[in-house]
């Protein structure tokens, strides 16, 4: 996938297609509720991809699915999540499923268990069209192969009757896109979509969903732990960490000056290809887990920039403007492009 | 299709093969040998000599075994020693009760056990969900035989309505008798497979409801109707064929109890009088009929299996 | 090991925080006392009083007397030591056999597993209570056949479950690590394998004490499990069935003293089950239908 | 089904060997086969100059005292059913050796090394988190003191912030013990940050193996080339990425491979002969990097 160096973030003067305000999203079980999302605001543009990283337990798919409403009921859900110009969280049922294909789709993580293994696949990326009404059922097969063929699968006539099983890996996660986009929806959620992939075939796969993004100018967010991911793929980003987000803007930006410690620090510790260096930087301490979260910044027990800082184990610092992004940090103008950039020295061509 | 049935017929010739030789060197491990068992224990050494020589047990015992087998594929499984009858005409008198039997209760338990099943995994840990769990397992927990004395109790003893003792009537020549004759065993027996067929349906369906295509389905907005029948029920049914062609397997022969509850003439009860008066031959021949079938109905469901799972290819 | 004993009372505690399962224990337990302590009630089971036959029940005999003129109450009690006995040994005979084959089975795969396996599938193909009549045919007629038959028809089960468990675990790289530090075959076996595989063991050991209980009754309701005088409650059963019009407790009350029985092995069975494993659907693997 | 294929490998003492591939490519296998876990069926393994293929039992015990595993998923290789005290003294508990090495006093020292206190060794594998099982178990693999480890995807199952600190506690160890390294991983990055020499795997076969910088400044192998291509990068966001080479199709089924050179099929350079004749593993002229490829070169 080649790119420009120049990337517009584009769209952002027209409204939002989703749009979460305060989103909170706690687990109730038979033990301790789970806050897993604790406020998030978010704006998605038509026409953009939205990367969303963090690690494990910091809310991101937990983020994704809600705005999906695929959330099991286990969920308490607060705050707002507006797509298309109808809550989602208020939404009923029957709403609910009208939005699905034509409003959003999504991608799942793992290829090898979205796709139902008993049925073709050709009548599985059709089988929500069929069902709003939108396709005739006699026109199920001939759609099928029409979006096989957008996703470069080849034989898409013969490919659309096989079962999931015939499929490789790779060539399941494009029939998984093909369904999610069958209804041609104005968000594509994509909740790690290439982790269970090879290198070689997240190549293809990234370059697909990129090219099909750009083709129908829908907005996808993008879930992801790889940074180096995102900074192929993504417009903006927006860096998650216990729950909130700690850190958005235009991915240009972000890479080269991540305001929040924690971007930075992820940045540093990450071990990269292009870059040559004996040590790595880790970040000390772990994550934390969403039932055993720090109080004032959830970052604060593994931050370099807050120790000693009364302020940051009480009080929980909110999203500003800091540079050209947002940051959720009480003394971000201290993480400064000598903390966290790469020596341009470092750098080896590839 | 038939390459694939002719295969796996061939795979079960061993199993076939090491089963009728486990009931036949049964009979050698009965105190006294197979003799005592045909002369009885009281025996003269004259009758002695004569029923081994009569029944062939002077030659080897392999040699034995094998002209037993010869005959037994030949379809001459003895003589029955009680009734000196043939096995076999035994067994074909006894065979068709038992397989309308089989089939009511079979349609019974289906009929009861899938809704509760379907209502009870949808509305999961609701109170319907625990009423029906607990119905189900009073259903195959309470032993048959007490159900069928319950039943007789009520509808024979105390509202007078229905026979204590079934008859075998062929429910082609009388259904309506067929009905009444039949429906306290077929019913004790059906009652007791719905709660097996209902608390595993359940759970195969619970987990087939969590699993991530579910979820993609959700994701293209198919109602939740539309899920179950057209994506979870297909996958669910495939562990549960699997049961229903156990249970059915088990009634033919292994409903021997409910049948000596209602005194219905069926294959199990021929077995019990068997080992009652330890008819060997008879036993012999009853247990490898039984397998046999049991066998078939195995090759049925494999054969279900490759209709739906696509997985599995006729090769 | 430490903390096994802190670990079972954890489970214990989360099995009795069910109140289906605290009720099945408090059942089980009442009965296991009133068995082991049944002789020093002052009852007994055979005393006949011949004028007093097949009776209802009243303030003498508050189940009633059977055909014989014998306290039906006593004898359900006097059933329980038989059939709880019964249903114990021959669950621990069928662990004890079928375990061992089960590990041996898929801890060396190979030749071992398959003439093992094939075994066991033909165990399986014969109705459980169709074997356990064949082999009483075999072993004449007494408790300790009605025991090894019994125990015999819940083999097969066993031996698959160690087998499933064992294939399981050795998937797992806690017991290729064992290995790689050159550990013998019997080390990873039973000082690894084995002490991961308790659980499902156990659960299936509650369950099928439930199947053994059924099984036993109905050998003795066919006349040729335990046999009489000594009470048991299948035989009760097929003796009340003939005086279902004169005595109708007769059968009813030593049914629904079996039933209870059965039902609270289930449903401990399936606490456990759910405690331990993380799932509640136990199907009572062994076919057991009577 | 043939896993591995005519793999030659070497680690010297003290030293990282990196092996890399993508899933099938047989790196697991290979590094299990070296561990006698899997059965090899032909060739030579030599450990501290002595053949250690088909050695009786009791010898092969000896020399896994020698060379350690240190396994990808840290919650599936502790046993849950022992503290995390005793998982580290198991290997010498069934080697015999608990006292001879130091008894309570080794073990806390292990514990030291790896960067966790010994007051925990007690508990049990689920209350720690993913790395600390795996410091856990680098624990462990060092118990007998040996002189090689084999790495499987030490980190993959880590998170990003967490995968480099198990990096440099392994950097660490290495230098003060002077380890040899088998680091097994499908993450080219990783690889290449703690790696002194690289090998990368296709489907059974060793396709290419040079000195890091050698190996990721000048690949020669088509593979190679398009396996470094197709990581993502960070500078992306700011520098934008020249030209990707994006291979055609995927992995085949291991069972079944390509005749010829395996790679053939996907391959931008092959010929008529690459489909025929498997390339022959030797020098590239004019380089010090090994590769086996009827047409190897600068990338495309």
């Amino acid at each position: 996938m080649q790119q420009t160096a120049d990337r517009t973030v584009a769209g952002q003067s027209a409204d939002p297609v989703l749009s979460i305000r305060s989103l909170s999203v706690t687990f109730v079980g038979s033990g301790k509720p789970i806050p897993a999302v604790r406020g998030v605001d978010l704006d998605v543009f038509e026409n953009e991809v939205l990367g969303i990283v963090g690690e494990s337990g910091s809310g991101k798919s937990v983020t994704a699915l809600a705005a999906a409403g695929l959330l099991p009921g286990s969920a308490r859900i607060e705050g707002s999540i507006v797509l298309a110009g109808r809550n989602v969280v208020t939404a009923d049922a029957d709403d609910l499923r009208r939005m699905r294909g034509q409003d959003i789709g999504v991608v799942f993580q793992d290829p090898s268990t979205t796709l139902n293994p008993l049925l073709p696949v050709g009548r599985q990326i059709v089988e929500g069209e069929v069902a709003h009404g939108r396709l005739a059922p006699v026109a199920g097969h001939a759609r099928a192969v029409e979006l096989l063929r957008e996703v470069d699968i080849a034989d898409p006539e013969n490919r659309a009757r096989q079962f999931p099983f015939q499929f490789s890996g790779g060539m399941r996660q494009r029939a998984v896109i093909a369904m999610a986009m069958a209804g041609r929806p104005k968000v594509i959620i994509a909740d790690e979509p290439t982790t269970a992939l090879d290198v070689t075939v997240q190549a293809q796969v990234l370059a697909l969903l990129a090219l099909r993004q750009k083709e129908t100018g829908a907005a996808v967010v993008l879930i992801t732990h790889d940074l180096g991911v995102v900074a192929e793929v993504a417009h903006r980003v927006a860096v998650m960490y216990g729950g909130r987000i700690v850190e958005t803007g235009a991915v240009r930006d972000i890479f080269a000056h991540p305001r929040h410690p924690y971007t930075a620090a992820l940045l540093r510790s990450a071990p990269r290809i292009d870059v040559t260096g004996d040590r790595l930087d880790p970040i000390p301490g772990q994550p934390p887990t969403p039932t055993d979260m720090p109080a004032g910044c959830a970052f604060h027990p593994r931050c370099a920039v807050s120790a000693g800082r009364e302020r940051c184990r009480t009080e929980a610092p909110p999203l500003r403007p800091v540079g050209a992004q947002i940051a959720a940090c009480h003394f971000a103008e201290e993480t400064t492009v000598a903390s966290a950039g790469i020596p341009a020295s470092a750098r080896t061509p590839l | 299709m038939i390459g694939f049935v002719i295969r796996r017929l061939l795979h079960l010739i061993p199993v076939l093969i090491a089963a009728s030789a486990l009931i036949f060197f049964m009979m050698y491990a009965v105190p006294g040998g197979p003799v005592a068992v045909l002369v009885g224990e009281n025996a003269t050494p004259e009758q002695i000599a004569e029923a081994t020589r009569q029944f062939g047990l002077d030659k080897p015992v392999v040699l034995q075994y094998v002209e037993w087998l010869w005959r037994a594929l030949n379809g001459d499984l003895g003589v029955s020693l009680h009734s000196r009858v043939p096995v076999l005409q035994l067994i074909g008198e006894r065979l068709p009760a038992t397989l309308q039997l089989a089939a009511t209760a079979t349609v019974i338990g289906l009929a009861l056990g899938i809704p509760m099943a379907l209502v009870s995994a949808l509305a999961q840990g609701s109170w319907l969900d625990r009423v029906l769990s607990g119905w189900s397992a009073l259903a195959l927990g309470v032993p048959t035989f007490w159900v069928g004395i319950l039943l007789i109790l009520l509808f024979a003893v105390e509202l007078r309505l229905l026979p204590a003792a079934s008859t075998y009537v062929p429910f082609w020549e009388a259904p309506w008798q067929m009905l009444r004759a039949t429906i306290l065993p077929a019913l004790t027996l059906g009652l007791y497979v719905s709660g097996i067929f209902a608390r595993f349906l359940r759970g195969s369906l619970i987990a087939e409801l969590n699993a991530d295509y579910v979820r993609t389905a959700r994701s293209k907005g198919l109602t939740e109707g539309a899920i179950v029948a057209r994506h979870v029920m297909r996958n669910a049914m495939l562990p549960f064929v699997t049961i229903v062609g156990i249970m059915l397997a088990g009634f033919i022969g292994g409903a021997v109890v409910t049948e000596a509850v209602f005194t219905y003439p069926g294959l199990g009860r021929l077995v019990i009088q068997a080992i009652s008066s330890r008819d060997y031959p008879l036993i012999q021949g009853s247990i490898l009929v039984i397998l046999a079938i049991y066998i078939l109905i195995n090759l049925l469901v494999d054969v279900l299996y490759v209709y739906i799972d696509p997985r599995i290819d006729f090769g | 090991m430490i903390g096994s004993l802190e670990a079972a009372t954890h489970i214990a505690a989360r099995v009795a925080a069910r109140p289906a399962a605290l009720a099945a224990l408090v059942f089980l337990g009442a009965l296991t006392l009133l068995a082991t302590f049944a002789g020093a009630l002052g009852l007994d089971p055979l005393e006949q009083d011949i004028v007093r036959m097949l009776e209802g029940p009243s303030r003498d005999y508050p189940f009633g007397t059977d055909e014989l003129g014998r306290d039906i109450l006593a004898r359900v009690i006097f059933g329980a030591r038989t059939s709880l006995a019964t249903a114990a040994g021959a669950v621990l005979l069928a662990a004890a056999i079928g375990v061992p084959i089960g590990l041996v089975a898929g801890f060396f795969g190979g030749w071992r597993d398959a003439v093992l396996m094939r075994v066991v599938d033909l165990l399986l193909a014969l109705p459980g209570i169709m074997m356990a009549l064949a082999l009483i045919a075999v072993l004449g007629r007494s408790q300790a056949a009605a025991l090894v038959a019994v125990g015999i028809t819940g083999v097969p089960t066993f031996a698959r479950v160690a087998r499933a468990q064992v294939l399981s675990l050795r998937r797992r790289d806690f017991v290729t690590a064992v290995e790689a530090f050159g550990a013998t075959s019997s080390y990873s076996m039973f000082r690894t394998i084995l002490p991961n595989s308790w659980s499902p063991i156990l659960t299936q050991m509650v369950v099928l004490s439930s199947v053994a209980i059924l099984l036993e009754a109905a050998l003795s309701f066919l006349g040729v499990g335990i046999p009489p005088p000594t009470p048991s409650w299948g035989e009760m059963l097929r003796t009340g069935k003939e005086y279902l019009h004169d005595a109708p407790t007769f059968a009813v009350l030593p049914g629904l003293a079996l039933t209870l029985t059965i039902l609270a092995f289930d449903t401990l069975g399936r606490a456990l089950s759910t405690v331990l494993e993380g799932r509640d659907t136990v199907v009572p693997a062994r076919g057991n239908q009577p | 089904m043939r896993a591995v294929d005519g793999v030659s490998l070497r680690v010297a003492r003290g030293e990282t060997l990196g092996l890399v591939g993508e899933s099938g490519c047989g790196k697991t296998t290979t590094g299990r086969a070296i561990m006698g876990l899997v059965a090899s069926t032909g060739g030579s393994i030599r450990f501290d100059g002595q053949e250690i293929r088909g050695l009786s039992r009791n010898d092969m015990r000896g020399v896994r005292r020698r060379m350690q595993y240190v396994f990808q998923d840290p919650y599936s290789s502790l046993n849950p059913m022992l503290s995390v005290g005793d998982a580290i003294a198991e290997p010498l508990r069934i080697h015999g050796l608990y006292d001879e090495m130091g008894g309570d006093r080794w073990i806390a020292q292990l514990f030291d090394m790896v960067g966790l206190s010994s007051s925990v060794a007690h508990r049990r594998p689920r209350e720690f988190s993913g790395g600390q099982k795996q410091r856990i178990g680098i624990a462990r693999a060092l118990s007998l003191k040996p002189g090689l480890l084999i790495l499987d995807e030490p980190v993959a199952s880590l998170d990003v912030s967490i995968q480099a600190q198990i990096v440099n506690l392994l950097q660490d160890l290495q230098r003060e013990l002077s380890l040899a390294y088998l680091f097994i991983a499908h993450d080219l990055s990783v690889v290449k940050h703690i790696s002194d020499r690289v090998a990368v795997m296709y489907l059974g076969r060793i396709v290419e193996e040079a000195g890091k910088s050698d190996l990721y400044a000048a690949p020669t192998h088509p593979y190679t080339q398009a396996l470094l291509s197709a990581v993502p990068v960070v500078d992306a966001a700011t520098q934008g990425r020249g030209p990707r080479i994006v291979l055609q199709g995927e992995i085949p089924n291991p069972s079944a491979p390509p005749s010829g050179c395996h790679f053939h099929p996907r391959c931008f350079r092959a010929t008529e002969r690459c489909s025929v004749e498997a390339p022959a593993f030797g020098l590239v002229a004019g380089t010090r990097t090994e590769a086996a490829c009827h047409h190897p070169g600068p990338g495309p």
